[in-house]
């Protein structure tokens, strides 16, 4: 694991800026992304997608986050009041993610511990969904961008956060994108055989934005890009 | 065209867990926000059980929370798993500081949310054990894949490590016990019909007039094979034939067995196949030492019946015959 | 087409009660060519109970045969009464020399054939009360004819003269109790669709998509009225409407209610009309006091539901309270 | 009531004949008596005296009876084992005609008492059946049957019991014949209503045998017309 004092460190407020804005994405593309299961899947993605937010409005509302840990937990414990596989699947996986850094969970993660929570998240998302790398799911776009961002981070230490969280997005992007060349071997598309092929796994989709929604919080601009999506 | 007594289908479990614990105000409590049931005054200092899954399946889970049985149930929407968010606080409550065991039909949605309610309910210090019950050998198909489904044996499960619960067994004799069952039961189905979601008009599946659905599960999914439709000793026997090949039995042996209806199975027929099996077994030497007839794990109206047979001990004797204090079980 | 699970329908009540006895086999006992059931340790020294009728309507009446309430139950073949000498022989069985009252629902046959059997068994100087049951609202059809129908209530008259019985009360004091359950108690009921018959292939009647039927009776006779098909909750007003206005109940009163299903109506459903029932007794200042939801008087495999709701007081609650263990109604 | 003294006794054995003579009537006429009950009933009442006389052969293999009383409770238990309205309302007739004599029960009644117990037992099928002469019931037969009975042996001291019981016999195939120009107002033959004229009633007709088996029990001949039922 990479030293913590040697990664850059992500800003102040990370947290909040980093959970708002996939906010704003997730509600963004949840159409889309509804559309994309309904292609190969059972069509339940969309609405899981916007449960998942309306519990992290209530959650936001009922009990206001005041640090990283805060605003991940409120994140991951509205994706666990989700069903279909991608509720308990990203529930687990944010809670991987709002571990990252200190052990009291006070501070902000640098971008290194950023990274690893990333990782853990993967790790914890393949012992219990049983995806490997290519079976068109989630962490066909996660595992590609956390290499990137490790890469970013170690290939020069000047690299900023923002910087190499750019590099993650890039990748995430790029390999949702390459999903729809694909066949599903987990989830409901599974079912579909062959029939997914040409359709971007939603859940995939989803992940890339949730890489690019850390960026944007990062770089304080709050922006996402969804027109890829669909 | 099926008809359903209900209001928006989208409020059907809510507001059929409040007619429940309605019913029984000294019995049961709601915890509406996550759909659970527990018993009206928590028992202290046990080993807590906590069940759940899909709704459909009536009187299972709820039903069974009580003295003896479960601490808790909670309740997915129709054929769906609760969610781990649900069943996390679900498992919170069932606690009273000496774990809890959770009682989870094999199913990948209901094994994923009680794993990950298990593993996040360590944050708060408490030790879970989960039990799966796996019994439908129609869905026996070898080493890959999601294994065999649960059904009918679940009541066995949840009667027996509730009766060792309350004898004040630790977290891990009460799985073990559990496990132990889970791992002798067995179950077989058959469906003469579908049931009908509510609020559709149309069972989940048609059959020929002449033909059955031989090893059926509960969610409305049809099954592997058909079968010719016969009397009721003939449908027994359909069951009866691969759980006695499954099963290992020698003359002399007692069995549990549960005749168990599907949803529309009128008594008059499930007693009739309650006989079948007594006198197929009675002349296989083999005693039916106790046993269940009614509807306990059911799938909406599916008119069907399913056995299940489990070899008692005296360990597992003096736990079934153990008091029980449920609404749907109590002796 | 609904299929059964049966042999030959010819068979069918004596091969249903042999499997019940055979699944109830410290409980229960079987008298085969009378076709009744007993308690397997008859009663002493007390007043003994009958009761019986047509089959289809389980668990009525060999369900409710144990302590605390039936000592006997006497069965016909579907929808038809016991005979007289089948009755007559019945109750000889359930006298332990202190009389013996009969318990029978308000229909031609069932009447006919209990009360030349209580005649006849005062040969063997057996005294008999006996208590009829004519709790259904829809065939209140004043002076002349068969008057209301015996339903649901029943249950409630069978478990608190069994109470009664089980406390030694005398031959003309448990008969009275009887009577005063029977004279303050009313059912209403619906159907989605009729039952059929073991071994018919289409149910008793059809209906509209969006008609039930209003007032229906246990024997598969259409009512006298059809209403639209509506919610859970609309259907639940549709039942208490009359039994409010027949009842004359007031603000603080106690009831008990029985939210019956009549066959193959599932759990959830009933669950909802439970749920409604709460809530629309409580905006009228009505207390439910004590309540059953559940099968309990049938009608093969009907989709449907009644009320039935009789007023509570101090004596009435505490011989509902009593201890019972029977098939199914234990606590 | 008829002293007993002054009354023609019936011939010693008069219970086995009776009641052998009617099992061959009743077994004899069951089609027809059916077929009657299909034109304006329910068409159970020939399963109804079949299944009473196979009743009644278990009783006399079970329990061979010795008198008159024996015989005749052979008979009325029989019937309380059929199901339909005529099982329990036969039985109770026939029970009161088992009631007939001497209160010990074990002399053969003479011809006035045994026409008291047929009006006893008339009296008890209206008092559970709630019939009245004329509603088209077994007891349309009965009735005239027992007056022409009575007038018989009141008419002259020197009647013999056959005798009378001729004349009962055809008042009673008389009136049963006649139930054809009547409705039903009891029994499953009610519910059609002025579809039942043109029927004899199959309750009547069976009533007229029971006197006819009387009768052919009394005179030892065991002969009995069935050709007028149908
Ligand atoms: N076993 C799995 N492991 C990892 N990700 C999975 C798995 N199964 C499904 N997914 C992801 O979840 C997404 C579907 O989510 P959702 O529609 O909520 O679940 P479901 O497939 O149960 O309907 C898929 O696009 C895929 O990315
Ligand atoms: N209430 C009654 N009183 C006297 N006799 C009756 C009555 N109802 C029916 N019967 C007689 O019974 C006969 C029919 O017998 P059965 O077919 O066994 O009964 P059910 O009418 O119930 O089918 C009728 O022909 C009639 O003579
Ligand atoms: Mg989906
Ligand atoms: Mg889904
Ligand atoms: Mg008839
Ligand atoms: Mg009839």
């Amino acid at each position: 694991m990479t030293e913590q004092t040697s990664s850059p460190a992500l800003p102040a407020g990370f947290g909040r800026a980093f959970v708002l804005t996939l906010r704003e994405a997730f509600v963004g593309a949840a159409d889309d992304l509804g559309d994309l299961d309904r292609r190969a899947g059972d069509g339940d993605f969309g609405t899981n997608v916007r449960t998942a937010m309306k519990h992290l409005d209530a959650n936001l509302e009922a009990d206001p986050p005041t640090s990283y840990r805060e605003w991940l937990t409120a994140l991951y414990m509205a994706w666990l009041g989700v069903g279909g596989t991608s509720g308990p699947l990203f529930g687990m996986f944010f809670r991987d993610l709002a571990k990252a850094g200190d052990e009291a969970g006070r501070s902000v993660p640098t971008a290194a511990q950023f990274g690893d929570a990333l990782a853990a998240g993967q790790a914890t998302v393949q012992r219990y969904g049983e995806a490997k790398i290519g079976d068109k799911t989630m962490i066909d776009s996660l595992d590609p961008a956390i290499a990137a961002l490790r890469a970013a981070l170690e290939a020069d230490a000047e690299t900023s956060a923002v910087e190499a969280l750019f590099e993650a997005e890039d990748a995430a992007v790029a390999a949702a994108t390459a999903t729809a060349q694909t066949t599903a071997r987990r989830g409901r598309a599974s079912y579909v055989g062959d029939a997914s092929r040409g359709v971007i796994d939603p859940g995939a989709a989803a992940m890339a934005l949730v890489i690019g929604s850390a960026r944007a919080g990062a770089d304080g601009s709050g922006a996402v890009d969804l027109s890829w999506v669909a | 065209m099926r008809r359903s007594i209900v209001n928006d289908p989208e409020d059907l479990v809510p507001e059929a867990l409040e007619g429940l614990v309605l019913s029984h105000p000294r019995l049961l409590e709601l915890e509406a926000e996550h759909r659970f049931i527990t018993r009206k005054e928590p028992a202290r200092d046990k080993v807590g059980l906590v069940s759940g899954g899909g709704s459909g399946h009536e009187p299972l889970h709820a039903g069974f929370v009580g003295t003896g049985m479960l601490d808790v149930a909670v309740a997915g929407a129709v054929f769906a798993s609760p969610t781990a968010l649900q069943v996390l606080a679900a498992t919170k409550a069932a606690d009273a500081g000496r774990g809890v065991v959770q009682i989870v039909k094999n199913y990948t949605g209901d094994v994923l949310n009680f794993r990950i309610a298990g593993e996040i309910s360590g944050d708060d210090a408490i030790d879970t054990e989960i039990v799966l019950v796996d019994d439908d050998i129609a869905t026996d198909s070898g080493e890959d894949g999601p294994g065999r489904r649960g059904t009918a044996a679940t009541v066995i499960v949840e009667k027996v490590c509730g009766a060792a619960a309350e004898e004040g067994a630790g977290l891990a004799d009460v799985a073990a016990i559990g496990r132990r069952v889970a791992t002798s039961a067995r179950t077989m189905s058959l469906a003469l019909a579908a049931g009908t979601h509510p609020g559709d008009d149309r069972p989940q599946f048609d059959l020929g007039d002449d033909e059955i659905e031989l090893g059926v599960g509960i969610h409305g999914e049809r099954a592997a094979k058909r079968a010719s439709f016969t009397d009721a000793n003939g449908l027994t026997d359909l069951l009866l034939e691969p759980l006695l090949s499954e099963l290992d039995l020698s003359r002399g042996d007692e069995v549990l067995a549960i005749v168990n209806g599907l949803g529309s199975t009128y008594p008059l027929e499930l007693q009739l196949v309650a006989r079948a099996l007594h006198h197929r077994l009675g002349d296989a030497g083999i005693e039916i030492g106790r046993s269940l007839v009614g509807p306990y794990v059911t799938s909406l109206d599916m008119h069907g019946v399913s056995i299940t047979l489990m070899p008692l001990d005296d360990e597992l004797r003096r736990l079934w015959d153990a008091p029980v204090r449920t609404p749907a079980l109590t002796w």
